[in-house]
């Protein structure tokens, strides 16, 4: 189980937070065609290493935030707020 | 109001119900709002006001949990100041085993949780908003878990680890 | 050789010296038809049909590590193909036909089990849930029947059917001809039958670039013994797919997550079928061995490091616990973890892709076992006919851009 | 043979005990292992495959063969305990395994003459034909072969307790290098936890009383360092605890046994308890596992590890033999040969480094001998020293990589992967000066360290290279893999190490193979010829050793396996008698049956009282979400697919959410407290989706709007009072709220009070009758329910429940989200396209109902269907076909329901292009299709005047 850095509240237990998916997703509805936007909705990048990523502190402060962690190890890299 | 759990090194009972009022600004707007309010709104990340009269626990960067404040205030920045004194339950656990019980179900390093401070965070599968005093732990839970964490802490108190030799 | 009783025999005779490898492992070429990236049990099924049904037979499968060493060897072995969508019962239908013939098909004993699939409702919604599906697979020849909480107890007697549980069993949806077989055979089982009509079987060999032409279509894959060419390259990596489509400029949707599983120690017959629970998340069946073997959840974020969290083995076993309480003094003895692509319909993908020459087969989550003689079957027919596949067709990335999703999970069967 | 003196048993507490229900007697500190050899018992259990009788090999949990069922009472049967870790107590009763009719006379040990027919894999080749045998025939022989003993048959009656703790300093082992590592760091005041899983701590001082340190004797030495360590009040000692699973970032799972050993009558709280330990530093201090040695009938009862008879001597005051051979390939082994010596036995050392090893043994139940270079040799005792394999299987948890170090034979830790040290035995390091030297020096390394004289530390033996001779050398005992099994699984071709544990089954017993890998691996590279690295080692998975499923489960069982919720109303439907259903964690009331009435008839009752008088309805569950801030408008109108920037103040509006594929998520009905101020209400298994949807975008898509999220949902108690005397029983009731219809229409709310609570009263309907929602503060939810319990009792009110309350929304043809729609509805499809903002921008989802597959005119839509007189319900979930073509569904049954108020049957499906299909369908079933016609899906009161009443 991580011990994940919430910018807010400090290192946390992961059973507090949600994942919230890969981090850096423009959510563009206008102009872009059904490619792009299927693209949007779910390619993702799923890299074997680094992974920019959102998390929620559900039961914290309930912020979302993103991070970086290597897929491979697990390990988280550093924190953001992702608003 | 009685007891919940009374056995040697611990004491778990319901805290009478107070006003409660969930306030989200900006936090910039923080001080100003707060001294509209008439209630200090701690800064610092996780921390609980304390001293006599209304408080507030400061659980997100633009959320405060106002404990006993009553009234009304004409606010004049923008602001969320909604009620919830109905929606929760409070339990105060004291005794040199308090934290013993609560590590039975909450992942905080509580030894290390000073007073003063206060955070939601998780018994079992239920969140809770727990507040440290200086004579105990105040927790808060919305009411309708309420069969569960009493039933988790009784569960819990029965099978307390030994307390280190000291 | 022939595997038999009496080839069993005569070999005793002669002290087992005589045994031969059960596949070759050559050197590998310098160009094939077909390479197939992936030799897990989905990759090896699709170059065992390529050369046994459509006569193509210059094919490698190259694997960057152990034949079946990815989820292949990490599941919990479950076979059934009760889906909700028309698609998907055809697919897994399809797969679970030719288990039936398997062990005879390829002259080894992958011990197909069908011992009965049953997976419990414990709520109204569930009861709605599973009655839906049953009346959807009977109008689709898919076997599955609707038991009664004591009509499931009977099934499996160690089930707690009280009604005062937690969440009390009302019901359950039984496919019997649904069951589990043993899946290390089933990937050295196609290994033997592939390789036997000339597949090369490469190990410990990972691709590291799709090479393509100027036109676009590809040329072959550049691996850690060097630039292999290929008319096609047949993608069946699983948890890896996204890193190797990544190399060929493709992003996929897929997201790669932990699942765990666990076996207790090994006991005298006690669990006669297979129980699934997708409202307390149980997946239990009892192996030949005598493991209870068990399967846990999916942590929620990506990760390639083939471990979990504990909770995700705890949750599981405490579903064990509540469903079968005599259980709680079993012991787990291992537990393990695999990496499932999951796509966001939790249906998985299977054709051709933008490159061309490039196919992918992939996103079959946490359910991929049970498919795979079929997906090897309609793959290898894809690979082949640069056609999908009849079964094949609707699973097309473009779903993914048309939005013609086959979303089993969101019709509350999560794929298990 | 129990010796008169010595050991650490308390002779003056004897033990009784009983195994296959022979009594026996013991004393406080046996194991049960040590207490049976010390009453002359060596043939303990059966192999798994060849039914060989097999006796105590080890002492601790490498032991493959001493495997027992303990019974402490109903519920309380364990089979597989290592006799070897179980503790004795009084009245212990255990019972050999796979062996009938008897241990020592077994059928089962007929597969031992077939032994050359069944090798390794040897079911992978047979048992295909006929093509029904396999699963009529043979697999049930198999299953019933295999499995070792018999699972528990009654519920487990224990409890498990569970507890997080947090230490700077985990310390895994108890033996001198722990133990100094605790001495060094406890005068730090860091916080340190100490666990081992022997019965007590020291660890393989326990078996040294020969040793020296600090010039005191071992044993004194450790009473006085465990003392201090007790004084310490920032030290925790945990002896019976196992640190089973090392995670990421430092938590390491530790399962501590509570009560097994105490006789079950004295045993009472948890049994076990689960500890989760988030660590600073971990110093891991396992130790290591003496290697056994391979060669021709090596697992006869009374072959035994070296160590292993060191410890029955040294710790047990237990002679497990009289004539000792003692084959030593490592000078450890010397070690036993002394005790033996000391204590009256007549030993003969065998130096593997100069000989080669045994070519044979002999004797049924136990060892009568050993074929050495110089001829037999006549033994009941033949220990063997192979060397020592470091226990890594935490170490490699912890994500850390091993290395091989060739010139040692051994395996090593590696590169860490976490902030954790291997210090000691499982470091390679097996010298007691040098193990105490580590450990201090991982513990932090203040002031003078303890030291001894060094020990044994010199480089374990090469590995055993067993020749091929005829004759079964067993590797995995447990298993029955022999030498043989892995040179065949080599010839046919599985070269790795994890290939040839599967093919073969080696190392996947119940020891884990703890004595069997290191074997495996050298067998198999003398067999490839290549190096062991190459054929690789396989990572340690959690269980370090194997943990009840009861301890991983701790407190999360019953009543607290998920939480129960209930409303503030619930005490009152349960005294009504109410049947209830889950509706996510909730309790909710489903209907209130009279005396003698089922479902059906309840549920009808119910409709028609609703329609002719009134019906109280607990909606309670309801998600609420409290949507304030000036641009609450704003933000609702980008989430909801309907327009909300022009809803006035005291206004409701029904609100579809989707998500961003375009597909309908959640609805609700949306009232406008106030210019800044919504109430938003959730299905009620959605409140917490929704909640976490909308901060989503809240915080990270449309961050400069003022608005902000606060969950109500417990914060009121909503009461739905719906029918056409609903405006009667109400009005007495409520104070500053005018209910005349024109000035309280359909879809409006006031403010005001009710039965003498704060109210937000709002005037919608569920039902298609004249509703009121009456939302009051949750701790005044019981009293206002009763007080318009009784102000309706004159008008026939009745409380009704979750399964009315959806006949009647059915009559209406409203929808259940979750039930007629899936997650592949769009809100087109559900007939909700009226609801859609024809002129916004944008709303989550927007876009992709704008994809070609969301526009297609074959997608399935909702309709009603027409079903004939007399005809039955319909299940929910049957399939509709077109008549012309009844092998093929075009869609499927959502809600069905026996409407009272209309006399007959009514159903919503989803229809292939239903809304155009209008017309005759039939509903596909065990039988012939029933005759269905499509129709619309309002089936009561389509002009609405009811509503309006």
């Amino acid at each position: 189980m991580l011990l994940i850095p919430c910018p807010h509240c400090g290192p946390r237990a992961e059973i507090e937070f949600r994942h919230a998916g890969e981090a850096h997703l423009v959510r563009r509805t206008e102009g872009v065609d059904d490619a792009e936007w299927g693209g949007y909705l779910y390619a993702r990048a799923n890299p074997r290493g680094l992974h920019a990523e959102r998390w929620r502190h559900i039961h914290g402060c309930g912020r979302f935030f993103n991070l970086m962690r290597d897929t491979v190890t697990d390990k988280v890299m550093d924190t953001g707020d992702a608003s | 109001m009685a007891d919940l759990l009374d056995q040697p090194g611990i004491r778990v009972r319901r805290a009478p119900l107070e006003p409660l009022h969930v306030l989200h600004c900006d936090p910039d707007d923080a001080e100003a709002l707060g001294a509209e309010l008439g209630v200090t709104l701690p800064t610092a990340p996780l921390r609980a006001g304390d001293g006599a009269g209304p408080r507030a626990l400061h659980l997100a960067p633009d959320e405060w949990l106002l404990v006993g404040w009553r009234g009304e205030a004409a606010l004049t920045r923008p602001h969320a100041l909604v009620e919830v004194s109905s929606r929760s339950l409070t339990l105060e656990i004291e005794g040199e085993h308090a934290v013993a019980l609560l590590s039975a179900g909450c992942p905080l390093d509580l030894e290390l949780m000073p007073v003063g401070a206060a955070t939601r965070t998780l018994l079992g599968a239920v969140q809770v908003t727990l507040e440290r005093q200086r004579h105990c732990f105040r927790m808060q839970y919305w009411r309708s878990f309420d069969s569960y964490v009493t039933g988790f802490l009784q569960a819990a108190a029965s099978d307390l680890p030994a307390p280190v030799a000291s | 050789m022939e595997f038999s009783a009496l080839t069993l025999l005569s070999n005793a005779l002669s002290g087992h010296r005589k045994w031969e490898r059960q596949w070759r492992s050559p050197e590998p070429k310098r160009a094939y038809d077909v390479v197939i990236v992936g030799g897990g049990g989905h990759g090896l099924a699709t170059a065992y049909y390529l050369a046994a049904k459509h006569g193509v037979t210059n094919v490698a499968v190259l694997e960057k590590g152990w034949l079946g060493g990815g989820n292949t060897g990490r599941n919990t072995t479950i076979i059934r193909s009760n889906y909700l969508f028309d698609e998907s019962a055809a697919l897994y239908n399809h797969a679970l036909k030719l288990w039936g013939g398997l062990a005879q098909e390829l002259n080894y004993n992958i011990m197909f089990s069908p011992r009965g699939v049953l997976m419990l409702a414990h709520t109204v919604h569930d009861v709605q849930s599973a009655q839906r599906h049953v009346h959807a697979n009977r109008i689709n020849g898919v076997d599955n029947q609707w038991l009664s909480a004591a009509e499931c107890k009977a099934f499996c007697p160690p089930l707690n059917v009280s009604p005062t549980a937690r969440y009390p069993v009302l019901g359950g949806a039984l496919q019997r001809s649904g069951g589990t077989a043993r899946h290390d055979a089933v990937a050295w089982g196609y290994a033997r039958g592939a390789s036997a009509r000339g597949v090369d079987i490469v190990e410990q060999t990972a691709v590291t670039g799709i090479r393509r032409a100027a036109s676009g279509e590809v040329t072959g894959v550049e691996t850690s013994r060097g630039f292999i060419g290929a008319k096609k390259v047949a993608v069946v990596a699983a948890g890896h797919t996204s890193v190797v489509m990544d190399m060929a400029g493709l992003r996929m949707p897929l997201e790669s997550f932990p699942l765990q599983a666990l076996v207790s120690e090994p006991v005298k017959p006690v669990f006669p079928c297979v129980v699934m629970s997708n409202t307390v998340h149980a997946y239990i069946s009892q192996s030949d061995k005598g493991e209870l073997v068990i399967g846990a959840g999916t942590d929620q974020y990506p990760s390639y490091s083939q471990t979990g969290g504990i909770h995700q083995l705890q949750h599981a076993l405490e579903a064990i616990v509540e469903l079968f309480p005599m259980f709680g003094r079993m012991r787990m003895l291992r537990s393990w973890g695999g990496i499932v692509d999951t796509t966001p319909d939790r249906s998985p993908i299977i054709g051709k892709t933008p490159v061309k020459g490039l196919y992918v087969n992939c996103g079959w989550g946490t359910g991929g076992f049970k498919a795979t003689p079929g997906s090897g079957d309609v793959f290898a027919h894809t690979v082949a006919h640069d056609e999908p596949h009849p079964i094949a067709a609707p699973f097309s990335l473009e779903r993914f851009t048309t939005g013609e999703l086959i979303d089993e999970a969101a019709a509350a069967a999560v794929a298990h | 043979m129990r010796l008169s003196t010595g050991g650490r048993v308390d002779r003056a507490r004897p033990v009784s005990f009983s195994f296959d229900g022979r009594p026996m007697t013991g004393f406080a500190g046996d194991t049960l292992a040590s207490a049976l050899l010390a009453n002359g018992v060596h043939l303990v259990g059966r192999s798994f495959k060849y039914h060989r009788p097999r006796g105590v090999f080890g002492a601790g949990v490498e032991e493959p063969n001493a495997l027992v069922g303990v019974d402490r009472g109903e519920g309380r049967w364990e089979p597989n305990q290592r006799a070897t870790t179980v503790p004795l107590y009084e009245g212990l009763t255990a019972r050999s395994q796979n062996a009938w009719p008897s241990l020592r006379f077994d059928v089962g040990a007929l597969n031992d003459l077939a032994a050359p027919l069944i090798p390794a894999g040897f079911y992978y080749k047979t048992f295909m034909h006929p093509r029904r045998a396999w699963e009529k025939l043979y697999e049930p022989l198999i299953r019933r072969a295999a499995g070792l003993g018999t699972a528990p048959t009654e519920p487990d009656p224990d409890r498990y307790a569970q507890h997080w703790a947090h230490a700077e300093l985990l310390i895994v082992g108890s033996g001198p290098a722990g133990l100094a590592a605790a001495m060094a760091a406890a005068p730090s005041g860091r916080r340190v936890i100490l666990c081992d899983l022997d019965e007590e701590l020291g660890g393989s001082l326990l078996s040294r009383p020969d040793a020296v340190i600090d010039g005191r004797p071992a044993w004194e030495w450790l009473e006085s360092a465990l003392a201090t360590l007790c004084a310490a009040p920032n030290v925790r000692l945990l002896p019976r605890t196992t640190a089973f699973a090392y995670g990421i970032d430092n938590l390491v799972s530790l399962a501590e046994r509570l009560t097994d050993h105490r006789p079950p009558a004295a045993a009472t709280g948890a049994r076990e308890r689960l500890w989760q330990v988030r660590a600073g530093q971990v110093v891991i201090a396992s130790g290591a596992h003496e290697r056994p040695l391979v060669f021709p009938g090596n697992d006869r009862p009374g072959v035994m590890l070296a160590s292993a008879a060191e410890t029955y001597i040294r710790r047990y005051g237990v002679l497990p033999g009289k004539r000792v051979v003692v084959l030593v390939a490592h000078e450890s082994g010397l070690r036993a040969a002394e005790a033996a010596r000391a204590v009256g036995a007549e030993v003969k050392v065998v130096d593997l480094r100069e000989e080669p090893a045994p070519e044979a043994t002999r004797g049924r139940l136990r060892i009568s001998g050993v074929k050495l270079r110089s001829g037999w040799e006549p033994c009941d005792l033949l220990l063997m020293a192979g060397g020592w394999t470091p226990a890594l299987h935490l170490f490699s948890q912890s994500r850390g990589t091993v290395a091989w170090s060739e010139e040692r034979q051994i395996f090593l830790p590696g590169e860490s992967a976490q902030p954790e040290t291997s210090v000691g035995g499982c470091n390679g390091t097996f010298g007691l000066d040098d193990c105490l030297a580590e450990g201090w020096a991982a513990g932090g390394d203040t002031g003078p360290r303890p030291s001894a004289e060094p020990g044994a530390s010199g480089p374990s033996s090469p590995l055993a290279r067993p020749d091929s001779a005829d004759g079964r050398a067993f590797v995995d005992f447990q298993n029955d893999v022999t030498a043989k099994d892995i040179r065949l699984a080599v010839r046919e071709g599985f070269r790795s190490v994890e290939h040839i544990k599967r093919y073969t089954t080696t190392g996947m017993a119940t020891d884990q193979g703890r004595t069997s890998n290191i074997n495996a691996l050298a067998i198999a590279s003398d067999a490839l010829d290549r190096p062991v690295p190459a054929i690789g080692l396989t990572t340690f998975r959690a269980p370090y050793t194997p943990v009840t499923f009861g301890t991983m489960a701790a407190m999360t069982r019953g009543p607290l396996f998920d939480p129960v919720r209930t409303t503030p109303i619930h005490d009152w439907a349960v005294a009504q008698g109410a049947v209830f259903e889950d509706v996510g964690q909730w309790k909710r009331a489903r209907y209130f049956p009279r005396a003698g009435e089922d479902m059906h008839t309840a549920v009808a009752r119910e409709c028609l009282a609703v329609r002719a008088g009134a019906g109280l309805f607990d909606a309670s569950t309801l998600g609420k979400i409290e949507v304030v801030g000036p641009d609450a408008a704003e933000f609702l109108h980008r989430m909801y697919v309907n327009a909300f920037l022009k809803l006035g103040v005291g206004k409701c509006r029904y609100g579809v959410l989707c998500r961003e594929d375009g597909f309908v998520f959640d609805d609700g009905v949306i009232g406008r407290i106030a210019e800044d101020r919504f109430h938003v209400t959730t299905t009620t298994g959605g409140a917490a989706g929704v909640l976490h949807m909308m901060e989503d975008y809240r915080q990270t898509e449309f961050p400069e709007l003022k608005v902000w999220l606060t969950s109500t949902t417990e914060e009121w108690a909503t009461i739905a009072l719906q029918g056409p005397r609903a405006r009667d029983i109400l009005s007495p009731l409520v104070e500053g709220i005018d209910l005349d219809p024109e000035s309280f229409p359909h879809m409006a709310l006031k403010l005001g009070r009710v039965a003498g609570a704060p109210t937000r009263l709002w005037r919608v309907s569920f039902t298609g009758e004249l509703g009121f929602e009456i939302n009051v503060p949750s701790i005044h939810g019981r009293a206002v329910w009763e007080a318009v319990w009784e102000a309706g009792q004159r008008f026939g009110i009745t409380a009704y429940g979750t399964e009315t309350m959806h006949v009647l929304r059915a009559e209406k043809g409203y929808i259940i989200v979750g039930q007629d729609t899936d997650g592949t509805v769009t809100p087109f499809d559900a007939g909700l396209g009226w609801a859609v903002g024809k002129t916004k921008r944008d709303f989550v989802g927007k876009r992709s109902l704008e994809r070609p597959a969301m526009l297609r005119a074959d997608r399935k839509q909702l309709v009603g269907l027409d079903l004939p007189d007399g005809a039955t319900v319909p299940e929910e979930g049957a399939q509709i076909v077109d008549p012309a073509e009844p092998t093929r569904a075009i869609g499927h049954v959502t809600s069905a329901y026996a409407s009272a108020c209309l006399g007959r049957p009514i159903a919503m499906a989803m229809v292939r292009g239903g809304r155009e299909r209008i017309g005759p369908v039939a509903i596909a079933g065990e039988g012939a299709p029933v005759p269905a016609r499509v129709c619309g899906t309002v089936f009561i009161d389509p002009e609405g005047a009811r509503l309006s009443g």
